[in-house]
């Protein structure tokens, strides 16, 4: 018996749950200040997810998926990916959004129940959230293929979650952007649970990180609630990508603070002291805190920023409540480039106020 | 099992499943979030607890994995029953659904066989996300070699999944969502079974028949009761098993009516209505008096929730559509 | 193309493939086997050395992948034309071709497209292996957004092959592997497209309408040449596209001759006929003066290859069909 | 960076091409008599697969897929498996289905397009040929569950090839496996070939034993033309499923010599020298050469297996083509347990000779 491969999987982490490094910080983050935009962008991803939430309380949005404890990991990829690459979403990647320019508004009528939060004003060429989970990831496959076919320097960034990764389309995805060398970066967010089922029934694997041993690529672990990490493990990746490096699967480790959605009640599932536990790794605290340190940020700012965070989502509800809904004839005017004749009866009988049955 | 002495539809799923559980060793319950947190909709709710993990599993999130592994099961003899969690992530299991569940018996003339249900929950109106209102059942009923079992009910619901379950063959047993909780009625927990293959006359008629099954027999039976305010007496035929098709049933009704209007909430073309005008065209053309008229969704993807009463069918539009066939000369 | 001037149907495909390759730089051609070997039916023969490894890319064996990066390609502005090495393995497709590509275009309001064209044989009669004869064409029918496509000749195979790869949206393209070779006509390699979304006639009669597509025209023109000599004047329809369907076409041709028999290959319940005969049924109804009569595949599973020619349509079905509908009074 | 995972893929071989041991023995092949089982069960295969792709070429057989130079997998698997496992194979295992007992005629059958060679007279529980790839890997996590669900100390096997291994319902399954601790062995056959897609187009991984480290359990390679390391191998992971070890992905390195089925034309994307440099690997030949080196086999013997093998699949021929063919009503008749009401008048419409269309 000889052994003919070995594989590792390595774990980077530069600043712990109180915010110290406890690593040499990377370039970019030596200078606090640079950290602030980070900061920032995570605030407002809080700041809008608990307007959503609050939204569909009281009715005046659908079912939400909060990204509360994950902010980091949207901020992170916000700043390292440029804006020509591609962001293929699943549906809890509002941080990533927002920071890649889809406007908050659209966000809100996506999950108003509006076609036309997809219409994205901003990254013109992103994906939509992608409902059915992994899906996504074959589109990606898709989308780097492109780039490499047209010799763009350009990279796609899909993200799934933990229990996405159970299924088939992730794997077929992984094992084609790995034959192919693709400008990849597969992105896990592992907030350890799929709704109710945990992380360790979800697979055996000691990490995430390895499946992509699987697809013949480098995978790696980051604390997903360390900014600072994550937009370094994630730049690199990105840049490898983009240099012709190939693939990589960066798995984020972090903790669904929220429950799965709005829809969902996870106490029945899970007890409140394994999440309040998880507080105390809360993305958010701790770059503030390392930024507080370093003096970079004081409370003055903070205010400052709480202010006007609150302002803008404000202004975003503002603008999704003051748009009127959408024709009826847009349930047949976007099917198809030019509407087949064959369905030209029904939307008018649409039109007309339903009905139409011959 | 409710406050006010009903049950609604999913409490009868639960029953269903609580009492195959207990009758049957060989019954599974498997799926995604189906054991602590006793599924999304709650239809699986308190069996874990009450059974343990060998009986009631929670999977690993992969659907084709789910149908597939019940093939398996349902070859050494356990009766596994799986949910899906929604319709519109149930695509993923048609080729294990199409090329094995259905062909087993088939491909080994008897040898193996797979008596598995594949449940889930479909359609729309209750404000979902996208992929969270799909109505294909379609695409199912087209597969030699399954049962395809639609309830409208909470009493037929639990009659049915119980004859779903015992059915020797594989069943997907598709639960209208937006009916889990509209309706109660007393279901007595009794372990009778409902007859598979068959049509439900919930309405007797002489002048129209109106076909349907899942949600909209509800909108079916209040035009019915409207159109008798108007002095037209509806037939209101619950297909229920759409697959394969109680043909005689819909045949002699509309035999006797002479006019049949067919509601579904899928999209119209190549919906299971058409495989029901298409047998009236053939086997009871002599009988019709008027065009058979379908009153269904359209041939578009179900819009977001702000529109999507636009695309449900609703009791005004079966009842213009009754209306027009009644003053078809 | 061919020794003897004429043009098969499958070097028809390879032609058009060739002629897009050729004249559109973001045309691609992938799937299993498409590259070195040609293809298992030699439909891509010679184009990869033709075109190089980037325009024509052997895949890993992954459908649901090639469907799904299919789309990816497709939002970035590329024009895939994917290869599935036979129908029965396109059902791990459905979930993207359902979910994704029929809905990117209503999705996105226009923002991201889906010009993507998935390629199969179909159809059985060749003594293939399991799970190589199956005709699913209903499945793909019945998905809103979606296009369906159907040559049975050479030249229709070139010029609608040229369509669905320029159509903006997707096309799901399913070619009768029983006549890739059985036939030959002369195919000018023009690029001229034909158009999708319409029937074709094929032959005009007033007696009865024939309505087919795929490997069954064959068959049901020679039982209208059969018929002719009876004194009965057959008109047969290629639907070619099933989806979305040329009603018109059907309705108007059975206004004239009141008759009309489907022929498909497809299981019966659920086919694409029943579609057609529903529309017959709600809009034709006072021209028919006989019922509508299908011929089809029975509902079963397609039987391996000994007892195939059991399940096929074949003249003399179609005969017996169309000459129980004439003496119908 | 720490690295928090690491893992190896071993390989096992114990003959090498000229049948000399390269390490010492398994006890079970320390016999060589105890290996003549092994070398008897190969060249049954090898004559069975001529003399169906010669019942082929004269067109009294369908498209058949040989097993040539892949009969080592086979044979150590009908020896490692229990009567009470269950195989769940894909349609190149002939070998193993012969070992199992599945009668040869019932073989012709399956590939002569006739049902009834899936009703297996002999291991009644096995799964029939699975023809979609991968597509049997799901239905072996169900029947091991079985197993684990009522306690009974079987095994299931699921075989498949390379190219299947960039299905997602293969790492579908072996994900599920891994969650469970299923009794499930994954046997890989590596033929380096998917039709005309090789190894290295396939997927990117070094070797498909690290597949499974994407699960979180073992995987190893053997030399897929050493039976005997084939044979250790398969029953090391057989057993250790079976004590409730867990399930174990094993990747046999093989080659395929012949056409990808009797419908291929290998020649046309793959050069004739790379073949015949395979040959020198031949199974049957290693295996035959160390038992003739170790005096445990002569030609006489062989002389006589051949006959005896000629005269059993000439035997089994003759009982495939003596049946008469089934029944039209058989396209109904195993459809559903009792034939539903709406299927009776294509049933006698189909009998009276066709047509009943209404
Ligand atoms: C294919 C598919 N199956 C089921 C669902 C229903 N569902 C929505 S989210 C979810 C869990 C996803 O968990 P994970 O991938 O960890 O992502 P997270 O929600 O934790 O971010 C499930 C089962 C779905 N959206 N898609
Ligand atoms: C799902 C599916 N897609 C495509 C095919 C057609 N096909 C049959 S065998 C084969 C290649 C399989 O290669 P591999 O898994 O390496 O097995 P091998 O034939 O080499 O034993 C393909 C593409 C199939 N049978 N199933
Ligand atoms: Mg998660
Ligand atoms: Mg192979």
């Amino acid at each position: 018996m000889t052994t003919v491969a070995r594989f590792t999987v390595d774990y980077t982490r530069f600043l712990d749950p109180s915010g110290k490094a406890v690593a040499e910080l990377p370039a970019f983050a030596r200078d606090p200040a640079s950290l602030v935009a980070l900061y920032r962008a995570m605030v407002l991803t809080r700041a809008f997810d608990a307007r959503a939430v609050a939204l569909q309380r009281t009715g005046r949005l659908g079912t939400y998926a909060s990204t509360l404890g994950q902010e980091a990991i949207g901020a992170a990829l916000g700043e390292a990916m440029a804006p020509e690459d591609v962001l293929v979403p699943s549906y809890r990647e509002t941080g990533a959004q927002i920071a890649r320019g889809v406007r908050m508004s659209e966000l809100l009528l996506y999950w108003g129940g509006d076609e036309r939060g997809s219409r994205f004003t901003g990254p013109r060429e992103d994906f939509p959230v992608s409902v059915p989970v992994a899906s996504q990831s074959c589109h990606a496959v898709g989308v780097a293929l492109a780039f490499r076919l047209r010799n763009e320097p350009r990279v796609a960034v899909s993200v799934c979650g933990d229990g996405a990764t159970s299924k088939g389309d992730f794997y077929e995805s992984l094992n084609a952007a790995g034959v192919w060398r693709l400008p990849l970066v597969f992105l896990v967010n592992n907030n350890q649970w799929a709704i109710s089922v945990p992380r360790s029934r979800q697979s055996a694997a000691e990490t995430i990180a390895q499946k992509a041993v699987a697809a013949g690529f480098r995978g790696e672990q980051v604390d997903g609630n360390d900014a600072v990490a994550l937009r370094a493990v994630l730049e690199a990746a990105i840049e490898r990508a983009r240099k012709g490096g190939g693939p990589t699967l960066v798995e984020a480790l972090t903790y669904r603070l929220c429950d799965h959605t709005t829809a969902d009640d996870a106490s029945r599932y899970r007890p409140a002291e394994e999440v309040s536990g998880h507080w105390a790794e809360d993305p958010v605290v701790r770059l503030r805190n390392h930024l507080v340190a370093a003096g970079a940020w004081r409370k003055a700012e903070e205010e400052a920023l709480l202010d006007e965070c609150a302002r803008t989502v404000e202004a975003a509800v503002a603008e999704y409540e003051s748009l009127p809904p959408q024709d009826p004839a847009s349930l047949f005017d976007y099917l198809y480039a030019e509407l087949p004749a064959a369905l030209r009866e029904q939307r008018e009988a649409l039109i007309r106020g339903g009905g139409g049955d011959e | 099992m409710s406050e006010n002495g009903g049950t609604t539809l999913v409490e009868a799923v639960n029953l269903a499943l609580a009492r195959e559980l207990e009758r049957d060793p060989s019954v599974v319950v498997l799926g995604e979030d189906v054991g602590v947190n006793g599924g999304v909709f709650r239809a699986t709710a308190g069996l874990q607890r009450r059974f343990g993990e060998a009986r009631v599993l929670d999977t690993p999130l992969a659907e084709t994995l789910i149908a597939g592994m019940s093939v398996g099961l349902a070859a050494q003899g356990f009766r596994p029953v799986a949910e899906i969690q929604f319709m519109g992530f149930i695509h993923s299991t048609l080729d294990q659904m199409l090329n094995h569940a259905a062909r087993l018996r088939n491909r080994t003339r008897g040898r193996l066989t797979c008596p598995m249900v594949l449940r889930a929950p479909f359609g729309g109106g209750i404000h979902a996300p996208e992929h969270h209102s799909e109505s294909t059942e379609a695409l199912f009923a087209h597969i030699p070699g399954l049962r395809v079992v639609i309830p409208s009910s909470p009493a037929r619901a639990y009659g049915l999944l119980l004859a779903a379950i015992r059915d020797p063959d594989p069943v997907v047993f598709l639960e209208p969502k937006r009916i889990y909780r509209a309706l109660k009625e007393p279901v007595a927990d009794d372990g009778q079974a409902l007859p598979l293959d068959a049509c439900f006359v919930l309405r007797e008629g002489r002048d129209v028949t109106l076909v349907t099954w899942g949600a909209l027999v509800r909108e079916t039976l209040a035009a019915a009761d409207t159109l008798a305010g108007e002095g037209v007496e509806a037939e209101v035929i619950d297909v229920a098993t759409v697959k394969p098709l109680d043909t005689e049933t819909i045949l002699a009704s509309v035999a006797r009516t002479g006019r049949c209007v067919i509601v579904h909430e899928a999209a119209r073309s190549g919906g299971v209505g058409a495989e029901i005008a298409a047998v009236l065209a053939e086997r009871g053309l002599t009988t019709l008096l008027a065009p058979v008229v379908r009153v269904t969704g359209y041939d578009t993807v179900m819009p977001l929730y702000r529109l999507e009463h636009l695309y449900l069918p609703d009791e005004a539009r079966i009842l213009a559509a009754v209306r027009g066939v009644m003053e078809y000369a």
